[in-house]
């Protein structure tokens, strides 16, 4: 008999286990932690933003240090674990402290396009009319310029610098983020709730940010987290185009520039560089797919 | 449903005019003067401020602001200094080279990207599905300059496969020209291409778990009408509007992919005009690609009406 | 039981769903018997297994990670577990269709009406597209829309759902349905559109001779509608029997919980609703006990302890109890001495 | 006698006008060059060329740094049986953009220009003199304001729309020449000397000056002032800069702006028919993507090798280098900010390494270590003020900063075009100043933003610092007078503001003189003066480098950076 009562409690046990993990489920944060790209993706960005945080500490090498006797020595050459480049400044050293540049410039980017943007998008949005096409227009203006293009031109007006090409390519972000904002506002002005506000007679501001903003935040958050992967990718564009950070800061596009003028001499310049670049944006990907499968149930599978 | 049409069309005028007012505004402030830049820095003061007024650089800038726009009303999009030629026949020779590399990277790219997105999606979860979409993530999250050059170590200078730069020329055979064509091709559409099987797939998988196509499976419709015919048509919103964007990624795309394959595009040309300070020529590329970009965008919202019968209808 | 005329015969099946989490044993023993012309309810909370097991009769699962493990169905003296891919294709929208529960959703929005009934008029019926044209219009016209012709060239978003299903039925009487299966055909329409449905079904199974198996969770459609019916829990038929054997005699505690939970016309209408306390069990872990056992007022250690078999008490009478099988029956009302676990 | 003078003042013709071909240097693929001498980075470059890889002679007077100089280098064999036919390809890294001999400023456009017209005059196989050529003789007046210049009369223009195969007269001459005085966009046919043209008959010409002009003979060897057939130029209004007629030994067949320019043979050339049907100019901006090319067989000679590309061109024992006259340096703001101090400036000098920076900016070995801005072939140069160069100590330097006040260093500016020889200079810089305490911001700009901003900049302290190449023929005049004559203070030559009376009288002096020897004496003065002053760092002369299929013969690379195709002394022939 207790052998039975045994598997019947078990039963029962599971079944409470269960419904406690469900409950626990429910949470976004456990969701995320159970979605497998984004933990990978998380495992990236973070394993990228350590690099970043501690490449004063992990760098062998002064990254800007010239040695011009050992240029473009290859893998593992006297201690350069990724080798040195045309001046003979080691590479991992240059790669580590670049991890600073292109992070900070593709958070920093998302982060300004964001905050034009959303601003913009809501707005835009919320209240319509007039305002609504005027700035939509405009960022249908600006969405018609490639956007390397407009941040090419940005950076050459702005002229060098980390702020200005946080700047430029935020700047060249901000109506890509106003229409995402902008699609969402509509949907969730027109939801039960914000009627209810206004009856009760809550301001359009107040509606707008404490109820309205909340909740796109999610779906700006998702495409926030993709952008950052773009941005990753404009900031070694621009780079590799001579644009951008001053010399002789490292950043990944600027390596790859150097590596494209000794791509069959020494590959590994442009190689590692490209690498890197590739995971981080990688990366970024996943993490922005993971939370998008979270916070998106339509897309759960 | 004509009348949507050309309202839709009649909406990309001040999309276009406030490009023109951007781009405007963006060139009177870069910095470099355009005149030193043509005559060259030993030229006399005198010629200098001769090269400006024979550019209207002179002027207050609304003036040239109206200028400008009065030229363009009446089809005139300046003189490009740096290639001592008007704007609107270099900028029209250059169209067909980047146009023919952007659509047949673009058409390579959605053939093969939703053929893969759509196997993905039925094949979803299986070993398939797994490589193709890793190899499509990997896709979206490859610096396209970085690929290209490894590309062109490996296939050009490495196995001596394929030309490393230029436009082929049909003179000397279509094999010339695909040859050239092979490595700008693929880098360029390796994104829309990871993009498109991405985007198939998750749109394929939505509609093929919608009820409408169990439905038609319990009708006894055929396995691959219902994927090809009423899953596809049903799953391709999402993809017309992904290539809308593509379109213009594309573009982006082939500013750098031009420069490394010395391909004689519109991008090229930009990158000189910058370099040069050449304001008409940066107007004009601008403005075209704008134009380019508008006009595709607007064929997207139009075969998005088509396709969605509820705003066809309305 | 095993006469000529039985048209769909379901023994022993399961259907289980092979997840990450998990094997959810969504449909795990069921056994029915349908004869020509007749109607068959099947009833049942939401997540008991009833449109699992209709959708195992059509072969179509809902997902990937379905799959039928044990278990065989005939139809029409065919086994469908061993039909071909091509012969499956036939048997569907031909000999058999199915019309599921939210109309507006059932037509693919993109595609005309007309289109989509001839499509699948020609994938059955090796006619031409005008002859295929003619019989759809027919068809809609035999299920009662008006103005037929020019139905043909609507997009479903331009009709109600109401006419939808009628279109999905239309389409269902456009082959040679042997049977329909009907999910909860009336679920999504409102009250009055769901008479007219069902009386559409009604009338066109006398004409047509079709059998139809009604999954419902209604038992004032079923009552209405079929002559057997099978009560549904946790992916355990409970108890079968026909119809009106159910209503006046039903056996299973479950049942009697359901019955109770349903407004009845007939008697005082003052009397208060009641529902059944608790949860339907998680269904990867069923298959040990008594699956109603935590909601079960009548609960016995026993039940606890074994899966109850499923015995025919009274001829067509079949009760999954294990409190009904044997010699003391459990008589509804009796006051449960075991109430350890209750909650 | 006259003929010597001449050729004396050949070299003063050298100074003033032989810069019309040349232009920037080294560097990138932009380049705007104002005709005249030019400081922009550009990659087009020209002017008096050594060769260490080709065959010929050596000039002992000449040799510095190792480096042979030769005015001309011959390609492939010379003696063999040519063979007929084939179309040469030459890859440069820019397109033409008009033909127009008025008008032409990169050295681009002369590359095609000179084999579809022809000018007067021309210059030698060796570079070093020049001789009739559309012009069968010449005598000047003893005043100097008058030349006598006799024309050939087998001359034809070649089929345009316009004409048909005309004979080529003096008022073809006339026209062509006084159209050059008055449309050309810079100085050509010495225009502030240059009066007019007065036709004695078809076949001669007296061209009537306002003052004597030393080169003006050398000036009438220079493509801008090839002699063009009128209907063809008033026909064709602005686009005859691109249906350009001449009387050369190719005619222009088509340009695709940014692809090629394809010119065919003459089959009516007056005078020896080029054995190759055509060439064509294919714009190749990617180094690497030219030397591919000519390893494949796509480009027979690529012009403007850069970086990796060389070191793979030797690799592949296709390299020449011909150095070229242009000098590499960075210049400092002599009247603001800290480098306004001479003590400040030679501690900076001495703070760098010169002899480790040249070759780790130039990899492949494309430039030599320079010390004086001068070119070191000059006739002016003298090695041993190579001395007053400061060398390489930090510890004196920041001893010397610490003397101007400076213990802790300061910050200053370098404004460099964004070609990756610049910016790996200024990277270097950055780096060893970096060591003395002195923190460098580098502007690393287009070239078009550069010149923008570097001219005039000594007038505020905002460009501490400049980098650029300066080109132009190897008479001291084209340096020393553009980079320190008060007159050039506006320009970008002397944008760090050099201004001195006694200066100014030495280069008055060194110019106005026609004896080398007494000219060699004040230029001694004049470097000895500027080399104490600290000016600049003056740190390399860069090479030209040229990647050549051995199919091709009978080529010659010359130091203006011309490929010479069909001359008088040569007649490329290509081998099947």
């Amino acid at each position: 008999m207790p052998e039975r009562k045994t598997q019947d409690v078990l039963g029962r046990e599971a079944n409470m286990a269960m419904l406690r993990q469900e409950r626990k489920a429910n949470n976004a944060w456990n969701k995320l932690k159970r979605n497998r790209t984004a933990v990978i993706g998380f495992f990236i960005v973070c394993v990228m933003v350590l690099l970043a945080v501690f490449a004063p500490v992990l760098a062998p090498y002064d990254p800007n240090a010239i040695n011009p006797i050992i240029p473009y020595k290859g893998i593992g050459f006297e201690g350069h674990l990724l080798g040195t480049d045309d001046l003979g400044r080691d590479i991992l050293s240059r790669i580590l402290y670049g991890a600073r540049v292109s992070l900070v410039v593709a958070v920093g980017a998302t982060i300004v396009g964001a905050t034009l943007g959303v601003l913009i998008g809501l707005l835009a949005g919320y209240f319509g009319g007039w305002l609504d096409v005027v700035f939509m227009r405009f960022m249908d203006g600006m969405f018609s310029f490639p956007f390397i293009l407009l941040a090419m031109i940005l950076i050459t007006v702005l002229g060098n610098g980390i702020w200005n090409v946080i700047l430029a390519i935020g700047i060249a972000n901000v109506p890509s983020f106003a229409r995402v904002t902008r699609g969402q506002v509509i949907i969730v002005k027109e939801e039960e709730y914000c009627n209810a506000c206004r009856v009760v007679g809550v301001s359009d501001l107040r509606l707008l940010f404490a109820h309205i903003l909340p909740n796109c935040v999610s779906q700006i958050i998702v495409y926030a987290t993709l952008r950052v992967a773009s941005a990753i990718i404009s900031e070694a564009s621009l780079s590799f185009l001579g644009l951008g950070i001053a010399l002789p800061t490292a950043s990944w596009g600027s390596i790859l520039r150097i590596g494209r003028d000794c791509l069959t001499t020494a590959p590994h310049v442009a190689g590692t560089a490209g690498l890197f670049i590739l995971i981080t944006v990688i990366g970024f990907n996943l993490l922005g797919d993971g939370i998008r499968d979270v916070l998106d149930p339509k897309m759960k599978q | 449903m004509v009348k949507m049409i050309l309202k839709r069309f009649l909406q990309t005028i001040p999309t276009l005019l406030i490009v023109v007012t951007i781009t405007f505004c963006l060139t009177r402030m870069l910095p470099g003067d355009p005149a030193v830049a043509i005559l060259g820095v030993e030229a006399s003061a005198e010629d200098i401020a001769a090269m400006r007024a024979e550019m209207n650089l002179d002027k207050s800038l609304p003036e040239q602001y109206m200028l400008y726009l009065q030229g363009l009303v009446q089809g005139d999009f300046g003189y490009s200094y740096s290639y001592r030629e008007d704007v609107l026949p270099l900028v029209l020779a250059r169209i067909p080279n980047t146009l023919s590399l952007t659509l047949v990277a673009l058409v390579f790219a959605t053939i093969v990207g939703t053929t893969v997105g759509i196997v993905a999606a039925i094949k979803q979860n299986t070993l398939f599905d797994y490589f193709f979409m890793v190899l499509a993530l990997i896709g979206v999250s490859m610096p396209i300059f970085w690929m290209a050059l490894m590309l062109v170590l490996q296939f050009s200078v490495r196995m001596g496969l394929l030309p490393v730069m230029g436009m082929g020329d049909i003179k000397n055979g279509i094999g010339d020209v695909i040859s050239h064509l092979l490595l700008p091709g693929f880098c360029l559409a390796t994104t829309p291409m990871a993009t498109f099987a991405r985007t198939t797939r998750s749109s394929m998988i939505e509609t093929l778990s919608s009820d409408y196509i169990r439905c038609l499976r319990a009708r006894g419709v055929r396995e691959w009408k219902v994927i090809g015919m009423h899953g596809l048509k049903n799953a391709l919103p999402p993809l017309v509007t992904v290539l809308g964007l593509q379109l213009a990624h594309t573009f982006t795309g082939a500013i750098i992919t031009e420069g490394i394959f010395s391909w004689p595009g519109m991008g090229t040309m930009i990158n000189t005009a910058i370099n040069n300070r050449d304001y008409s020529l940066i107007q004009g590329t601008v403005l075209f690609s704008a134009i380019m970009f508008v006009f595709c965008n607007m064929l997207v919202d139009v075969a998005y009406m088509l396709l969605n019968p509820k705003v066809k209808g309305a | 039981m095993n006469g000529n005329d039985v048209i769909l015969k379901v023994e022993g099946l399961k259907t289980y769903f092979y997840q990450a989490s998990g094997v959810t044993k969504a449909v795990d023993g069921v056994s029915f018997t349908l004869k020509q012309g007749s109607t068959m309810g099947i009833v049942g909370e939401s997540g008991s297994g009833k449109s699992v097991t209709s959708s195992s009769v059509m072969r179509l699962m809902p997902s990937k990670t379905a799959k039928i493990v044990e278990g065989s169905i005939t139809f029409d003296g065919v086994d469908l577990l061993k039909l071909s891919n091509k012969d499956l294709l036939k048997f569907r929208g031909d000999e058999c269709c199915m019309i599921f529960q939210n109309p507006m959703t059932s037509l693919d929005p993109v595609f005309k009406i007309g289109h989509q009934m001839v499509e699948m008029i020609r994938e059955h019926q090796n006619i031409s597209k005008k002859e295929a044209w003619d019989r759809a219009v027919e068809a809609l016209k035999l299920v009662g829309i008006p103005e037929a012709e020019k139905r043909m060239e609507a997009y479903p978003h331009e009709l109600s759902g109401g006419m939808c299903q009628r279109v999905i039925i239309a389409m269902a009487v456009c082959g040679h349905p042997k049977l329909i299966i009907a999910d909860e055909p009336t679920t999504a329409l409102d009250v009055t559109v769901q008479a007219q449905v069902l009386e559409l079904l009604k009338e066109l199974q006398d004409r047509l001779h079709t059998a139809i198996l009604l999954i419902t969770h209604n038992l004032g459609v079923v009552w209405q509608m079929c002559d057997t019916v099978m009560v549904m829990y946790a992916g355990n038929t409970v108890e079968y029997a026909d119809t009106k054997t159910l209503y006046q005699e039903p056996m299973h505690p479950y049942t009697w919980g359901l019955l109770d939970s349903m407004p009845k016309l007939s008697s005082s209408s003052k009397e208060a609703l009641t529902t059944i306390p608790g949860t339907p069990p998680d269904l990867r872990l069923t298959g040990r006990c008594c699956n109603f056992y935590n909601r079960c007022p009548y609960v016995k250690d026993i039940c606890r302890q074994s899966v109850p078999p499923l015995v025919e008490i009274k001829p067509g009478h079949f009760v999954a109890c294990h409190r009904q099988n044997g010699q003391n029956r459990l008589i509804r009302g009796e006051v449960n001495a075991h109430e350890e676990y209750e909650e | 006698m006259r003929k010597r003078k001449i050729t004396a003042l050949l070299l003063a013709g050298l100074m003033a006008g032989m810069t019309l071909t040349g232009c920037g240097s080294s560097g990138g693929a932009d380049s705007t060059t104002g005709a005249g001498t030019t400081a922009a980075d550009a990659a087009g470059d020209t002017s008096a060329a050594a060769e260490t890889d080709g065959v010929g002679g050596m000039s002992p007077d000449a040799s510095v740094e190792g480096q042979s100089l030769e005015g001309t280098v011959k390609i492939g064999v010379t003696d063999a049986e040519p063979v007929e036919g084939g179309t040469l390809v030459i890859s440069m890294p820019s397109s033409p953009l008009t033909l127009d001999p008025v008008d032409y400023t990169t050295v681009y456009e002369s590359h095609v220009m000179s084999n579809v017209m022809e000018t007067l005059f021309t210059w030698n196989e060796d570079y070093t003199d020049v001789e009739p050529w559309l012009a069968t003789d010449y005598t000047v007046s003893d005043d100097g304001l008058s030349y006598t210049v006799n024309l050939r009369d087998d001359v034809y223009f070649q089929d345009g729309q316009y004409v048909q195969g005309r004979k080529m007269t003096a008022e073809d001459v006339k026209y062509s020449l006084e159209r050059s005085k008055e449309e050309s966009a810079t100085d050509r046919v010495c225009r502030d000397f240059f009066d007019y043209v007065e036709v004695v008959s078809d076949t001669q010409v007296i061209i009537h000056m306002t003052a004597p002009a030393g080169p003006f003979i050398s000036e009438l060897a220079e493509i801008g002032t090839a002699i063009v057939p009128k209907e063809e130029v008033e026909g064709w209004g602005d686009d005859f800069a691109s249906h350009i007629v001449g009387t050369g030994p190719f005619t222009l067949e088509e340009i695709v702006t940014d692809e090629h320019v394809v010119l065919a043979k003459n089959e009516n050339y007056w005078g020896t028919k080029p054995h190759v049907d055509g060439i064509e100019f294919r714009i190749v901006s990617d180094s690497n993507q030219a030397i591919n090319a000519v390893e494949t067989g796509e480009v027979d000679i690529a012009m403007y090798l850069q970086g990796e590309a060389i070191q793979r061109a030797k690799d592949a024992g296709l390299l020449y280098q011909t150095a070229s006259s242009a000098i590499t340096y960075i210049r400092f703001n002599l009247q603001n900010g800290p480098t306004a101090d001479p003590k400040v400036r030679q501690a900076l000098t001495m703070a760098v390494d010169i002899d480790a920076m040249v070759p780790g900016i130039y990899q492949y070995g494309e430039a030599t270590r320079a010390y004086q801005p001068l070119t070191a072939y000059s006739w002016a140069y003298n090695a041993s003020y190579n001395d007053l160069v400061p060398s390489y100590d930090p510890e004196g330097a920041k001893a010397l900063l610490a003397e101007a006040g400076y213990p802790d260093g300061f910050t200053m500016s370098l404004y460099i075009g964004s070609t990756t020889y610049r910016e790996r200079m200024a990277q270097m810089l950055q780096y060893y100043w970096g060591e003395i305490g002195v923190t460098l911001d580098i502007h690393s700009s287009a070239m078009a933003e550069w010149s923008a901003t570097v001219p005039d900049s000594w007038q505020d302290d905002v460009v501490n610092s400049y980098g650029v190449s300066w080109n132009s023929d190897p008479d001291p005049y084209g340096f020393v007078d553009k980079f320190f004559n008060t007159q050039t203070i506006h320009a970008s030559s002397n944008a760090g503001g050099y201004t001195d009376e006694e200066m100014d009288k030495l280069l008055v002096e060194g110019f106005s003189l026609t004896d080398q020897e007494e000219r060699k004496a004040i230029y001694d003065q004049i470097m000895e003066k500027v080399m104490n002053e600290y000016t600049g760092i003056y740190y390399a002369y860069e090479c030209r480098n040229w990647a050549v299929s051995p199919k091709v013969h009978d080529a010659r690379l010359r130091a203006d950076n011309q490929v010479l195709v069909a001359t008088s002394f040569n007649n490329v022939w290509l081998e099947p």
